[in-house]
């Protein structure tokens, strides 16, 4: 029995260190130019291990790997079973598309190697149960999505790499402080001591901007629409679907949710900060006109939703379990869309063919519907959960909440409409797609469309989606958004065109910001040495000295010098010794 | 009350001693510096005598000794100096010919 | 028992004597200085191992030698002496190689390869220094030693540097000695294996400790680079890259570093230091010397120079690490001797190579490197995101640890040094991994001395950044697993303070 | 009582009958001086090393020349401090005459003017066994007048050295040498003829043991003092030293600076230090103080030179400010004062002729010494240059040389008095020895290449002689205990 729990643990350690290292060692084999072809070949399939450890192993395995980096431990559990899913299912597709979509990128090794490092950590991030894994992953996912933003190589996208590391850097090092301060006052780091403990409040503030740099939370966001439209399209759909999300599992995982202690103070910040974010990104949204930065709007807005549920879940410790539930949902349901939304985007971009055609344009539609919360849509289902949680938080912030749940339905509606309108104006570039790019969008669409029905812990309401209120809620804000976006654009003065570049409040300072991203250099030779003189002197006033010292030492040596110092010492040592 | 031989003696050769040693210092030329430095010498032979005599009558043999070989120390340090100053004013004058004739040579 | 302390004395001959040796021959002796250079570090290697086997069994080593009486040379092992031993001649073997790469077809490599191995022969005695005189001794060696190496170009620069680096170190040297000779007076022979001798007299000469603590300090801070005293070491990087990789991650720089350990844990006593209140003043040092040498180190254009400020920055993480006085933080400290060792070392034989293989000198031309020197980049790359604190490189275990002491300590605001001058790494290393990564070369590189087999360059320029930079991984990788480097310091924590 | 009786402390006479007899030979022997000097050195040096080891394993002793007693007869006293000096003499003048061997074989093989090389070393084997004689006499004698004498042959051999090298610089110089040790041997002369008359006695012991500070004794001893500091050119009086020291020829610099110098401290030592318990402060801070200014501004003119011997000569007028600050230390600690002085004096005398060797070599080489100019040196000298830079390590004090041994003690001893300003004079003086000490040797040892003369004319001989008293200096630095247990030998 014993022997057989010990084999069990072997294979589990084994299939979970497959999970990060199969890409790993893809990534690897990218290097070597004999192997490169193959390694081309095996890009998607380098996310089967996670896909089958998310679809087949059960959550609960949490195993100790004492040699790794700090003492590590890696299981899933059941948050980590959810994102683990949607991160394979994301990676895998968009690697699939991608392996068409840069069919002739002379660059493509790079760009997977890339696309593959990033897969690795974005998978161990999730699967890993002690805090110093979970930063190591995290650190090194965040670079290695540096290489995927900056892959064209053109100037918007060196800026908006800059922009990105720089707020990665400041992201780690207060996630750095953060943990620091949260392990000097814990026994062990796992998770699992993480989440029974109380950390103190710099700690807190440390870790939520470290994570919210990541999940695009509100002033923070910045990164997001500028590197969103300048990756390519499959990096863009990892990046939008999967990765920002690694900033809220870090969230769930850091902050002291699901403790019976409530943290008001938190929440309530949580809350505001949510629903500013899911306004704000719709607004800056809507003046934009590149598709895939009006999707990284909807991002910043979505999360902005998500950012929301999770400090309901500070508000009322006892809807955790809910809470978990609906953000784990809300995650799968928004990453799926917001991924197809992104692929398709590159499909209707690539086709050569003028405007994309119409069925094209439809299918494009159902995941804007999703987004939006239509009924029968994972949208739907998502927003359910959220509303679920909302009821059960005390009374005004519930009614204050039911409020803003339809009316960012209506917003997200409003944005996407504006999206569609964008992508169905915006001609074409010379054709570029092939017919293997449309399998994994289709995949997507599909995964996207019918996963969360069949998910086993949806909310029990799902199957009565046909009840008529309900239906009118989730219909009534699609159906406006969409009309005041048909009048809109029936009745909007052409020439009149706001655009906010993206970025938006990057741009207020953006002198002041650029000079501190752009450090001075010295150029040529030139070091400034504290305490130079030092290594100068012999160099500029020490020939002077030299001759002044032997001149001096001239005057000395005359008899009638000598001749003195022979009577005065003399003088003095008799006087010095007949005194005593 | 009549000076004691002695200390005339001895007051004599410090005196010279210290004449002496006032023209090493302060005389410019070679020659009078070693004539300066001959005349400490006496002084100092001269003193040395005196305390031969001062021992209640009775003479003292080692401070003649050591005059007698002090004095052959004297004159053969006269001698190197006298060599040696021989040496440096031929150099001198070949040195200042040289120079002259390279001037001489400039002009 | 006698093998065990001549087994000491064989360890500094190892290096010694082919140094000797290769001083000796004539320069076109090519193949047998090779020989014996590698033999010599080989041979090191594995009297090393002998010593830290017999070390974690329990044995202990010791030579005496009697100068005056009262006054002796000690070598002895100890845990903290392995870890220095151990990481001088592992580097040692690899600067070797590169080394012998490096300046094929160069003059005077006898006389460089000569004082090279007499450089680390000093340093091995530096790590097996049993009293404070001995470490004088060899810390004054060791100057003496490197100088040659520093001036080996020749030049109008490498020579002025020089006589800077000189009357730097010779006049810390003499700090050194004054205060060793003072702590004599005072106790008589200071005994690394005695911790404590000074307590008693904390009450007494409260004062006069303070002093000879300032001037023990200053005389190893040299070295060290320590704020005020680091003007030395930028333009020591005239020196070729072997050289600056030598005394920036083994020798000099190094060895200020494990004598600043050496008089605040073991000459002083971390308790009798506290007491007199000399470990803020060297924290302060410390912190500013870490930003400092950042904030300079940023606005360099010549790589080495970059580097070497980076070393002052970086050197100064174990001063602040004792400084702070927690077991944890000294064990970051520690810790971050050996890593920071392997970082550094890693860097500059890449540095070497762009400058060797290349012609670039300046970080504003490596544009796209990374294409013409992949493996040589890659393990630059590796290295500096040890050097910022990324996991799972060593920086980042030293960086937390120290992290953890700082807080333990009640001295919160040290992360914010920490933070500072990861950002500040941040910024000065990545703009060069960027150039070299994702900018396109601007045309042809100034004098590029082409392919050399299989890999990018002559393998042994290639293979010791490479082994390097994946030790850096490994080291931070494997940190917890009972072969790392933590692994040994904690032994050493745990054997002194009881962790 | 007879002359002939053979007193069983006859050994000491040796290292005095020896080069005595040896200078005359070689002066006879026209044609072969190298021979017959060489000879003499070595059997000098065998003497000296005999005497060594009888008094290591017996124990000091006296000696009364011919038989005669004091005070009429000469008697020589062997205790530690006086073998020690014998010794340092030895064994710095054996490996001095095996180079000056090679040097004049080389010069004589360069060709040059005639036949001044063949006169030079005709003339130079006599000198410097006279010189050494005078030397072992001076350091063994116990009688203040013969003292006297042995003074004066010392300075007139070394003056006759001096002007050897025939160059006009080094005759004014030896000129400037000759008078200010005249002057210096006159006053002493007469301090010596005021201590007789105070205490009717000559013998050194027998006068410290009755002294008293009665007015003419410290006349005496003034005088005695200032003369004394003229013959070893403590500052203000090192006006002689440098030009005399650096314009003689190679092996004539390093006498000069390593031994000669010595013997005029030696004495000041011995009459001081059975004196020092009399006196008060204020004489020994004067001293002290002459020394301290010695040590900077000898350091300060080397440092200002532009030329090798220059520098190591006005080294050697900084070294000479050791020799003297160490008197206010003298009067606490049992003998451990005595000791560092004597193992400074010691090691210095070591290191100081190998600097001046080698930078003789090194003049001979390149044909100048001019400091900027001597870039390259090393590939054409290896040896040499690195004898230079260990006799410099062990000038700067650093570890692991006689140097380091006696900056030790003496900081201990500075310390441990509290004697700050003495540790200041100190720790400046060594960080200007390293200055300028540094300056030479980053030229001489630096790699980058210079024309010079091409071919090697610097012989085997010279380069490894210099580098065996280099080592000699570093070896100092670990034998420590062996000179310093002679050192209480009492006579």
């Amino acid at each position: 029995m014993m022997g057989h729990a010990l084999y069990n643990d072997q294979f589990q350690i084994l299939l979970l260190s497959l999970v990060p290292g199969l890409p790993l060692v893809v990534a690897c084999a990218l290097l070597v130019r004999p192997l490169q072809k193959t390694g081309l070949m095996l890009v998607p399939w380098a996310a089967l291990p996670a896909l089958g450890t998310a679809l087949f192993l059960q959550p609960g395995v949490n195993l100790e790997v004492g040699w790794f980096f700090m003492g590590g431990r890696m299981g899933i559990d059941l948050l980590g079973q959810r994102f683990l899913l949607l991160a394979a299912l994301v990676w895998l597709l968009a690697a699939l598309f991608g392996r068409s979509y840069l069919q002739n990128d002379p660059k493509r090794c790079r760009f997977f190697f890339f696309y593959l490092i990033s897969m690795a950590f974005n998978f161990g991030l999730i699967l890993a149960q002690d805090m110093l894994g979970f930063y190591l992953f995290f650190a090194m996912m965040s670079f290695s999505a540096y290489g995927l933003i900056v892959h064209t190589g053109s100037r918007e996208a060196r800026w908006a790499g800059k922009v990105y590391i720089a707020l990665v850097m400041v992201g780690e090092v207060l996630l750095f402080s953060g943990m620091l301060l949260m392990a000097s006052r814990l026994p062990d780091l796992e998770l699992t001591t993480i989440a029974s403990s109380r950390p103190g409040s710099v700690s807190l503030i440390f870790l939520f901007v470290g994570f919210a740099i990541k999940a695009g939370a509100l002033p923070l966001h910045v990164w997001l629409p500028l590197a969103h439209p300048v990756a390519p399209v499959p990096a863009s759909a990892v990046l939008s679907g999967v990765m920002i999300k690694a900033g809220l599992l870090g969230w769930l995982r850091f902050l002291p949710v699901g403790q019976e202690i409530a943290l008001p103070g938190w929440g309530m910040f949580f809350v505001v900060l949510g629903v500013m974010a899911a306004f704000y990104g719709v607004v800056l949204g809507l003046l934009q006109q590149e598709a895939k930065t009006i999707l990284a709007y909807s991002s910043v807005s979505q999360m902005g939703i998500m950012t929301m549920i999770v400090g309901c879940g500070l508000l009322a410790p006892a809807l955790w379990p809910q809470v978990k539930n609906a953000v784990s949902i809300y995650a799968l349901h928004h990453g799926l869309a917001k991924a197809s939304l992104f692929l398709g985007t590159g499909l209707a971009q690539g086709s050569g063919r003028g405007r994309p055609a119409p069925w094209f344009m439809s299918l494009l539609l159902l995941p804007c519907l999703a987004l939006a919360g239509l009924p029968f849509t994972s949208g739907a289902i998502a927003k359910f959960a959220v509303k679920e949680i909302v009821h059960g938080l005390p009374g005004q912030f519930a009614a204050a909440l039911e409020l803003v749940l339809p009316l960012s339905a209506l917003a997200t509606m409003l944005l996407l409409c504006h999206f569609l309108k964008i992508i169905s104006q915006t001609p074409s570039r010379p054709a570029s797609i092939s017919a293997g790019m449309f399998s994994p969008w289709f995949a997507l669409l599909g995964t996207g469309g019918v996963l969360l029905w069949f998910w086993p812990q949806r909310p029990g309401y799902v199957w009565h989606g046909a009840e008529m209120d309900l239906l009118w809620q989730g219909l009534w804000p699609v159906a406006l958004g969409w009309g005041l976006m048909a009048a809109l654009w029936k009745w909007w003065p052409a020439k009149m065109v706001f655009t906010v570049p993206a970025g938006d409040i990057l741009w207020l300072f953006y002198g002041k910001g650029a000079a501190l991203l752009r450090l001075p250099r010295e150029k040529g030779q030139n070091i400034r040495v504290a305490g130079g003189v030092v290594g100068n002197w012999q160099f500029g006033w020490g020939r002077n000295i030299f001759d002044r010292g032997r001149g001096l030492e001239k005057k000395l040596m005359r008899w009638a010098v000598v001749g003195s110092a022979y009577l005065l010492l003399c003088c003095v040592l008799l006087l010095l010794l007949v005194r005593w | 009350m009549s000076v004691p031989p002695a200390l005339v003696y001895g007051l004599t050769g410090l005196f010279l001693f210290v004449a002496g040693l006032a023209g090493l210092i302060s005389c410019a030329q070679l020659l009078r510096k070693i004539l300066a430095a001959n005349i400490m010498a006496s002084g100092v032979f001269l003193f040395l005598v005196t305390i031969g005599h001062g021992r209640g009558g009775v003479i003292d043999p080692v401070p003649h000794a050591m005059v007698l070989t002090g004095i052959v120390v004297s004159v053969s340090s006269t001698a190197v100096v006298l060599a040696l100053a021989c040496r440096v004013q031929e150099t001198a004058n070949i040195h200042d010919l040289l120079k002259r004739r390279a001037g001489g040579d400039r002009e | 028992m006698i093998w065990q302390n001549w087994l000491l004395v064989m360890i500094l001959l190892s290096s010694l004597v082919p140094g000797l040796i290769i001083f000796s021959l004539a320069e076109s002796r090519h193949g047998l200085r090779t020989t014996l250079n590698l033999f010599g570090a080989i041979t090191k290697m594995v009297l090393v191992m002998i010593m830290i086997v017999g070390i974690h069994q329990g044995k202990s080593f010791a030579v005496h030698l009697v100068l005056l009486p009262g006054l002796e040379l000690v070598l002895r092992a100890d845990l903290l002496s392995a870890l220095f031993v151990a990481l001088s001649s592992i580097l040692w073997l690899f600067t070797t190689i590169y080394a012998i790469a490096y300046l094929e077809d160069s003059p005077n490599r006898s006389h460089f390869f000569g004082y090279f191995s007499l450089c680390v022969t000093v340093t091995i005695g530096i790590a097996l220094a049993g009293n404070l005189l001995t470490f004088l001794f060899f810390f004054e060696m060791l100057t003496l030693s490197t100088y040659p190496l520093v001036v080996h170009r020749g030049t109008t620069e490498a020579l002025a540097a020089g006589r800077v680096y000189l009357i730097y170190t010779l006049a810390g040297g003499f700090c050194l000695f004054l205060g060793v000779v003072w702590l004599h007076v005072l106790v008589g022979p200071v005994d690394f294996s005695r911790e404590g001798v000074l307590s008693p007299l904390v009450e007494s000469h409260g004062q006069t400790l303070r002093i000879i603590f300032f001037l023990l300090i200053a005389g190893v801070g040299v070295k060290a680079a320590l704020f005020p005293l680091h003007g030395w070491l930028p333009r020591a990087m005239v020196a070729p890259a072997p050289v600056s990789a030598l005394l920036h991650a083994v020798a000099v720089v190094k060895a200020g570093a494990f004598g600043i350990i050496r008089v605040v844990l073991d000459v002083y006593g971390l308790q009798t230091a506290k007491g007199l209140g000399l470990l803020m003043p060297l924290m302060l040092l410390a912190s500013v010397t870490i930003v400092y040498g950042a904030i300079y180190a940023l606005k360099q254009d010549n790589l080495k120079h970059r580097l070497a400020f980076s070393t002052v920055s970086q050197v100064s993480y174990i001063a602040l690490g004792i400084s702070i006085g927690h077991p944890l933080a000294i064990m970051g400290g520690m810790a971050h001797l050996v890593h920071q060792g392997l970082m550094k070392i890693t860097l500059f034989f890449c540095a070497g190579n762009i400058a060797e293989i290349l012609g670039v000198h300046h970080i504003s031309r490596m544009n796209g490197v990374g294409r013409r020197l992949p493996l040589t980049m890659a393990a630059f790359t590796l290295a500096a995101m040890g050097m910022i604190g990324l996991p799972p490189m060593a920086g980042f275990v030293s960086k937390w640890y120290l992290g953890l002491g700082a807080i333990a300590q009640g001295q919160g605001w040290l992360i914010g040094v920490l933070v500072l001058s990861s950002l500040l790494n941040a910024a000065y290393f990545l703009p060069i991994l960027y150039g070299a990564w994702f900018k396109e070369p601007e045309g042809e590189w100034p004098a590029d001395s082409g392919t050399v087999g299989p890999v990018e360059s002559h393998w042994m320029l290639i293979v010791p950044p490479v082994v390097t930079a994946l030790i850096v991984l490994l080291v931070g990788l494997l940190a917890n697993s009972g072969l790392s480097p933590l692994a040994w310091v904690r032994l050493i924590i745990n054997a002194r303070y009881g962790l | 009582m007879m002359g002939l009786q053979l007193q069983s402390d006859c050994w000491l006479i040796w290292p005095v009958i020896l080069p005595l007899s040896a200078a005359l030979v070689a002066f006879l022997a026209k044609g072969q001086p190298r021979l017959s000097g060489l000879t003499g050195a070595l059997l000098t040096a065998l003497a000296s090393g005999t005497l060594f080891l009888k008094v290591v394993n017996h124990g000091g002793g006296s000696y009364d020349l011919g038989g005669w007693q004091p005070p009429l007869g000469i008697s020589l006293r062997g205790d530690g401090p006086a073998v020690l000096m014998v010794l340092m003499t030895a064994v710095t003048g054996l490996a001095i005459s095996v180079y000056a061997g090679g040097y004049f074989q080389s010069r004589i093989a360069m060709g040059g003017k005639g036949r001044r090389h063949i006169v030079q070393e005709r003339f130079f084997w006599p000198l410097w066994l006279l010189l050494w004689g005078a030397l072992n006499g001076l350091f063994l004698s116990a009688d203040i007048f013969n003292m006297y004498v042995t003074l004066e042959l010392v300075a007139l051999s070394s003056v006759g050295l001096t002007a050897l090298s025939g160059k006009p610089a080094s005759q004014v110089a030896a000129m400037r040498y000759l008078l200010a040790s005249l002057l210096g041997s006159l006053s002493f002369l007469l301090g010596v003829a005021f201590l007789y008359k105070t205490h009717g006695s000559l013998d050194l012991a027998t006068i410290q043991a009755a002294l008293a500070l009665s007015p003419p004794v410290a006349l005496a001893m003034a005088l005695i003092s200032v003369g004394l500091m003229l013959k070893c050119a403590l500052f203000p009086f090192h006006f002689w030293l440098a030009p005399a020291h650096a314009n003689a020829l190679a092996p004539v610099s390093a006498i000069l600076s390593g031994l000669v110098i010595k013997g005029g401290w030696y004495l000041f030592f011995r009459f001081w230090q059975g004196f020092l318990p009399l006196v008060g402060d204020g004489v020994v801070v004067v001293l002290a103080g002459l020394g301290g200014a010695a040590i900077i501004w000898g350091a300060f003119q080397a440092f200002c030179q532009q030329r090798l011997k220059m520098l190591v000569a006005y080294s050697t007028v900084a070294q000479i400010g050791y020799l003297f600050i160490i008197f206010p230390l003298l009067a606490i600690g049992a003998g451990q004062g005595a000791a560092a002085v004597f193992y400074f004096a010691i090691s210095h005398s070591c290191a100081k002729a190998a600097l001046f060797l080698a930078a003789g070599s090194i003049f001979l080489q390149m044909g100048h010494d001019r400091i900027n100019n001597l870039d390259g040196v090393r590939q054409i000298l290896p040896i040499t240059t690195f004898a230079f830079a260990l006799a410099g390590l062990s000038l700067m004090g650093l570890p692991p040389t006689g140097g380091f041994i006696a900056k030790y003690m003496y900081l201990s001893l500075a310390v441990s008095q509290d004697s700050w300003w003495l540790v200041l004079v100190m720790v400046v003086g060594s960080c200007l020895t390293a200055i300028y000490i540094c300056r030479a040797v980053s030229h001489v040892l630096s790699p980058r290449m210079v024309a010079g003369r091409s071919q090697v004319v610097v012989g085997a001989s010279m380069e490894w002689s210099a580098l065996a008293l280099a080592l000699v200096a570093i070896l100092l630095g670990f034998i420590a205990p062996l000179p310093l247990g002679l050192f209480e030998v009492v006579g």
